[in-house]
């Protein structure tokens, strides 16, 4: 097609065509005061994408701004690719968690599957090999009659990417909620180790030096796909199909290689992954940090399709695809390394000094868009916030009292709590030789590749705590994390956060978003854990009604010797069952129910206020049991999360098969309540009275491991029933759903 | 004892094997381009690892088994060299017809990722020499398509002429149903080359031998094969 | 009776084997493949033996089972 | 040129795609299917444009790469 033939068919610019870009009738105004004239549909496409909420952050960055983002260690915070932390011997973390949450609703594999491909590259982006891959997901009811076809999807997908690239899929955790019926998360998070003083970035430099498009070729895939992330879902979003991306995962393990083998030399200036928004985000962002312009020759994109506008191709969302700038002179040297891996690579333009962005296609201008008015006219909203009403405290003797060894096997057979095994076992989270620590655990560790070192990683967030009480529950997937890295012996370091919530533009639901903040914050700084890369999925409704506010949080730590860490499984009977953590408080009120699984689950109330979070205690027990593990004390180590004291007790006796005879009184509140800050380590019988008199009152023995059973009093649960309903939940539940694949 | 690994694009166990290669030989392997259709001529051991070459797309190493490279290992396997087909290796050399078969999608059409039991069924080979008759080993799988199947000649064949070399078993050793992970023929995990020279199995020896990683029942195999070369 | 679907990619989605198939081809030095998609054939035997109501029926099967209608078409062949 | 390759798994190769289509449509209410097989089919777009010639280089393709003959079979289709 001629240019002029397509610009002729492009349509006029109307509010319909406006209204149908997600820009408002006021930031269409800036639009037009900013161009001095009507934007061609190709600039309009451009803004759009640049000012949906996706990438402009324009509900949520007041917010994102207040949260701790450094520390010594942090190399890089948020605003690049990802985050970087120093992680000791001259070796940087790099990693991120971002969302797939609608692609995933509408195409369950490819959805999860382009999530993981997406997230891999903002590693790598950054000079990273990636070393493990998480995911966070949350799914309907499970009887819910789309759920199940949505979990096998996701996994298979997840499976499917990370399996073939090569990188191991080691961590993440599940819930299943019925406000998730119609919106399901997909939460993707990639770790990646690189030399502390290689790191890249995508800030553009050098005027004249080469734009270089790198990787598979541009199709018509996701056209809209960042602009579908931003608006809330409908019942005919069925029709959106079309726009889902297919991952090609083999084309992207050839991408890391080629990128890292070209990043061991000097060649490369600035390299920015093309994620959502594709060509246009990615050459805007780079020439706008560099406060440079840009001109790309669109005709030279590698296209898979015939008949392509320059339109589609600065908004397409084909996967596996990167731009970089090039020192100049070493492009033959970068084509051989792209061209060794039978990857496409194309100068598609340079950097100017004039700071607008110009595309040309055939020869001709087909946009002319000043960077910097662009980019600083983003629109940034205050939203009307309106606080989350206070829950009342759940009295735990109101709390109907079901018989301990029943209640246990339900708890621990249920959805949120039953083995994920049938989960990762989809997922290669062995290979690269280095998962020192597997699924199943409190977090999962990797060996920095070569050393006796290793890093620790989890999920965590609990989104019933967060719709009752935002703060809390902010303050509480933080601490849950920095627990969960505790309690392998790792030294917590930093978190990168994933806010899913549903209408910013609902008061209610933008009050949950500045609760969660300010938990979040207000724990990073407690706990000395900044935040040092984030995603933000907003619009997470369906028919108006929200999901409960998921603010996921993935957390890093360090292991300086692996022959100091800890695991949740028994290793021998008879030794010492310490619970260590419990305040004076938590003694006295007897234990939290409210907002617990079991009054839940088992009693049909999703209420009450959540478990109160104290920084400080959490803090000092956390340092408390790192100590014990890393002085070889303890012989198992556990965090009390979801479930409470018994449930951890059962975790770790399944862990080790081997029983456990316990000391306590079978209260309900006590056993199943979920008051925070606590761990169970067990120690052995000669060393238990040291640690016990070393930790005074922060420390209560409860009991002692053996036989094969949990046993309190004259009761007792056989192990084996335990077994058979931890992991018959997902099998029964999955049994002969048919695989996507 | 030399020894290279053959790198597909895709291949993705490349680098652990290697690692393991070099801890129990002491010498690092050769990194074999695929593109390359020239081996080093003193090789002992030549490794098709594991991962996804070519994606695995159309069928789980067809596209590697024609790679320049193939060629040079069929040379080396005609000369005797020692030819060890992990997982997708494997996979490979059934495509190549260095041995016999096909790998299909497994049974339950998931990939699966865990610890299996195997029982070592001959240990009349320079690759299992080091383990005792009958001996139950724990080695991980990792793949989704390890489905063995052959026709029954070739499966009389490879029992009478003592060519399978692992099966999957319980942990007390018995070959059942249910210790099956992925519906392959009579529970065949690895089998041997007519030579008894060329060994492939879907079970991943290389991701335990090392303590750190949970054990080293994989590690035998790799110090058989040394032994047994030098 | 005996039934075929035949379950393609719908035009524009992106085809990874199809595209592995034709850079295989090449390699092995068939020239002139300017493309290659894969796609699938499911062949049902089936107790009906009215072709209409079976037609129906093979269709709420694709539609629920046998094609992902996101990124595939489907044709039935009686 | 367009030519389709289609590849079937020979008559008894156990086909456990087959089997657990047969199965879930039997799960998902759909009585009477007696079994289902998968099979692929591969478009290829051609420069070629004599159907006699083309057809002996599909039938090298197919050979060569395309089936797997220990257990598949194949049909071209120009
Ligand atoms: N989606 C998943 N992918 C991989 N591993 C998972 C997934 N969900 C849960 N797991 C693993 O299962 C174990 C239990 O998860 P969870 O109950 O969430 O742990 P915790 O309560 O300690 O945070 C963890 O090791 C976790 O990494
Ligand atoms: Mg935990």
């Amino acid at each position: 097609m001629s240019t002029q033939q397509q610009q002729k068919t492009e349509p006029a610019i109307t509010p319909e065509i406006v209204a149908e870009h997600g820009l408002t009738p006021d930031e269409y105004q800036r639009v037009l005061d900013i161009l001095g004239r009507t934007p061609n549909l190709t600039e309009l496409g451009i803004f759009s994408v640049m000012w949906s909420e996706h990438c402009s952050y324009k509900s949520s960055k007041k917010w994102l701004k207040t949260l701790p983002t450094t520390a010594p260690w942090v190399i890089q915070g948020p605003g690049e690719n990802a985050g970087v932390v120093d992680i000791g011997d001259g070796l940087a973390a790099v990693f991120k968690m971002e969302s797939h949450n609608h692609p995933s609703f509408i195409e369950p594999y490819q959805g999860a599957a382009t999530g993981v491909g997406g997230i891999l590259r903002d590693v790598f982006t950054m000079g990273a090999r990636p070393v493990a891959n998480l995911n966070a997901l949350r799914f309907g009811a499970p009887d819910h009659p789309k759920t199940r076809h949505l979990v096998s999807g996701v996994v298979a997908g997840i499976g499917g990417y990370g399996n073939c690239v090569g990188v191991p899929t080691v961590g993440g955790e599940v819930d299943f909620h019925p406000d998730y019926n119609g919106n399901i998360l997909v939460n993707a998070m990639t770790v990646g180790v690189a030399p502390a003083d290689r790191i890249f970035y995508s800030k553009a430099s050098g005027v004249g030096n080469p734009v270089v498009y790198v990787g598979s070729r541009t199709g018509r895939d996701g056209i809209h796909g960042a602009t579908m992330a931003s608006a809330e879902f409908s019942a005919d979003s069925e029709e959106k199909r079309p726009t889902v991306q297919v991952g090609d995962p083999f084309t992207e393990k050839l991408l890391i290689e080629a990128c890292l083998e070209l990043m061991a030399t000097d060649a490369i200036v600035a390299i920015q992954d093309m994620g959502a928004a594709g060509l246009t985000s990615s050459s805007f962002e780079m020439a706008s940090k560099g406060g440079l312009g840009v001109e790309l020759t669109l005709d030279r994109v590698p296209m898979r399709e015939d008949g392509m506008t320059p339109y589609e191709l600065m908004l397409s969302e084909s996967q596996e695809r990167m731009l970089m700038v090039l020192q100049p002179g070493k492009e033959a040297m970068a084509e051989a390394v792209f061209r060794k891996w039978d990857l496409d690579f194309a100068i598609i333009g340079r950097l100017t000094d004039t700071g607008r962005m110009v595309l040309t296609w055939h020869g001709e201008t087909v946009a002319d868009l000043p960077i910097d008015p662009l980019a600083e006219a983003a629109p940034e909203y205050d939203r009307p916030w309106a606080p989350t009403p206070h829950q009342p405290v759940v009295i735990a003797d109101d709390v109907p009292v079901l018989p301990w060894t029943e209640a246990l096997v339900a708890l621990m057979g249920g959805p949120d709590l039953s083995s994920r095994r049938w989960i990762w076992e989809q997922y290669d989270h062995m290979v690269m030789g280095d998962t020192v620590q597997r699924p199943g655990g409190d977090a999962a560790v990797v060996r920095l590749h070569g050393t006796d070192r290793g890093l620790a990683m989890t999920t965590d967030c609990t989104p019933r705590y967060v719709r009752a009480d935002p703060v809390t529950g902010g303050r509480q997937a933080v601490a849950e994390a920095y627990r969960n890295l505790t309690a392998v012996g790792a030294r917590p370091l930093a978190v990168t956060d994933n806010m899913n919530f549903g209408n910013p533009e609902k008061p209610v639901i933008m009050g949950q978003f500045v609760g969660a903040c300010r938990g979040l914050g207000e724990a990073c700084a407690a706990l000395d854990m900044p935040v040092v890369s984030g995603n933000v999925s907003l619009y997470n409704e369906t028919e108006g009604r929200a999901i409960p506010s998921t603010p996921t949080i993935g957390a890093i730590g360090i292991l300086d010797d692996l022959d100091r860490m800890a695991t949740v499984g028994f290793k021998a009977a008879g030794e010492a069952v310490i619970v260590i953590g419990e305040t004076a408080a938590m003694r006295a009120g007897g234990g939290w129910v409210g907002q617990s699984l079991y009054l839940r689950d088992l009693c049909g109330r999703e209420e009450g206020a959540p478990p109160p979070v104290d920084l400080e205690h959490e803090r000092r027990v956390g340092e408390t049991v790192r100590g014990l593990i890393q002085a070889g004390r303890v012989s198992a180590c556990h965090d009390v999360s979801d479930g409470g004291l018994l449930v951890a007790v059962a975790e770790m006796a399944l862990a080790g098969g081997l029983g456990v005879t316990l000391d306590l009184a079978p209260a309900t509140a006590a056993l199943f309540g979920e008051d925070q800050g606590r761990y169970v380590v067990t120690v052995p019988a000669e060393a238990a009275d040291a640690v016990l008199s070393d930790l005074g009152d922060l420390a209560r023995r409860i009991g002692t491991t053996g036989g094969e059973a949990v046993a309190i009093g004259g009761e007792a649960v056989p192990l084996a029933d335990l077994r058979a309903a931890h992991e018959g939940f997902f099998p029964a539940l999955m049994g002969d759903e048919i695989v996507a694949s | 004892m030399n020894s290279a690994v053959i790198v597909f694009p895709g291949s993705n166990c490349d680098r652990d094997v290697a690692v393991t290669l070099a801890d129990v030989t002491g010498r690092a392997p050769v990194m074999h381009w695929h593109g390359d259709p020239d081996l080093p001529d003193d090789l002992d051991l030549i490794v098709i690892p594991g991962g996804f070459s070519h994606g695995d797309y159309l069928r789980c190493g067809a596209m590697a088994a024609h790679a320049a490279a193939m060629a040079g290992v069929r040379r080396a396997a005609d000369r005797g060299v020692a030819i060890l087909g992990i997982c997708n290796g494997f996979q490979v050399l059934c495509e190549s017809h260095l041995l016999p078969g096909a790998l299909m999608r497994n049974r339950d059409l998931r990939f699966i990722c865990r610890d299996v039991h195997l029982r070592v069924e001959t240990t009349d080979t320079m690759f299992t020499a080091g383990y005792a008759p009958a001996q139950v080993i724990r080695l991980p799988i990792a793949h989704h398509d390890g489905n063995y199947v052959a026709d029954l000649p070739t499966q009389c064949a490879l029992e009478d002429e003592d060519r399978i070399v692992f099966r999957y078993c319980d942990a007390g050793g018995k070959v059942t149903e249910t210790a099956n992970p992925n519906g392959s023929l009579d529970n065949i995990a690895g089998i041997l080359s007519e030579s008894r020279t060329v060994l492939g199995l879907m079970p991943h020896p290389e991701r335990l031998a090392d303590p750190r990683l949970g054990g080293t029942d994989g590690r035998a195999l790799f110090v058989s094969v040394m032994e047994a070369l030098s | 009776m005996k039934a075929r679907v035949h379950v393609t990619l719908k035009a524009g989605v992106l085809d990874p084997q199809g595209k592995a198939i034709a850079h295989a081809l090449h390699a092995l030095g068939f020239d002139g493949v300017r493309d290659a998609r894969q796609g699938k054939v499911i062949e049902l035997d089936l107790e009906d033996d009215d072709p209409e109501a079976a037609r129906a029926r093979i269709d709420d099967m694709c539609r629920q089972l046998l094609a992902n209608t996101v990124i595939e078409t489907y044709r039935i062949e009686l």
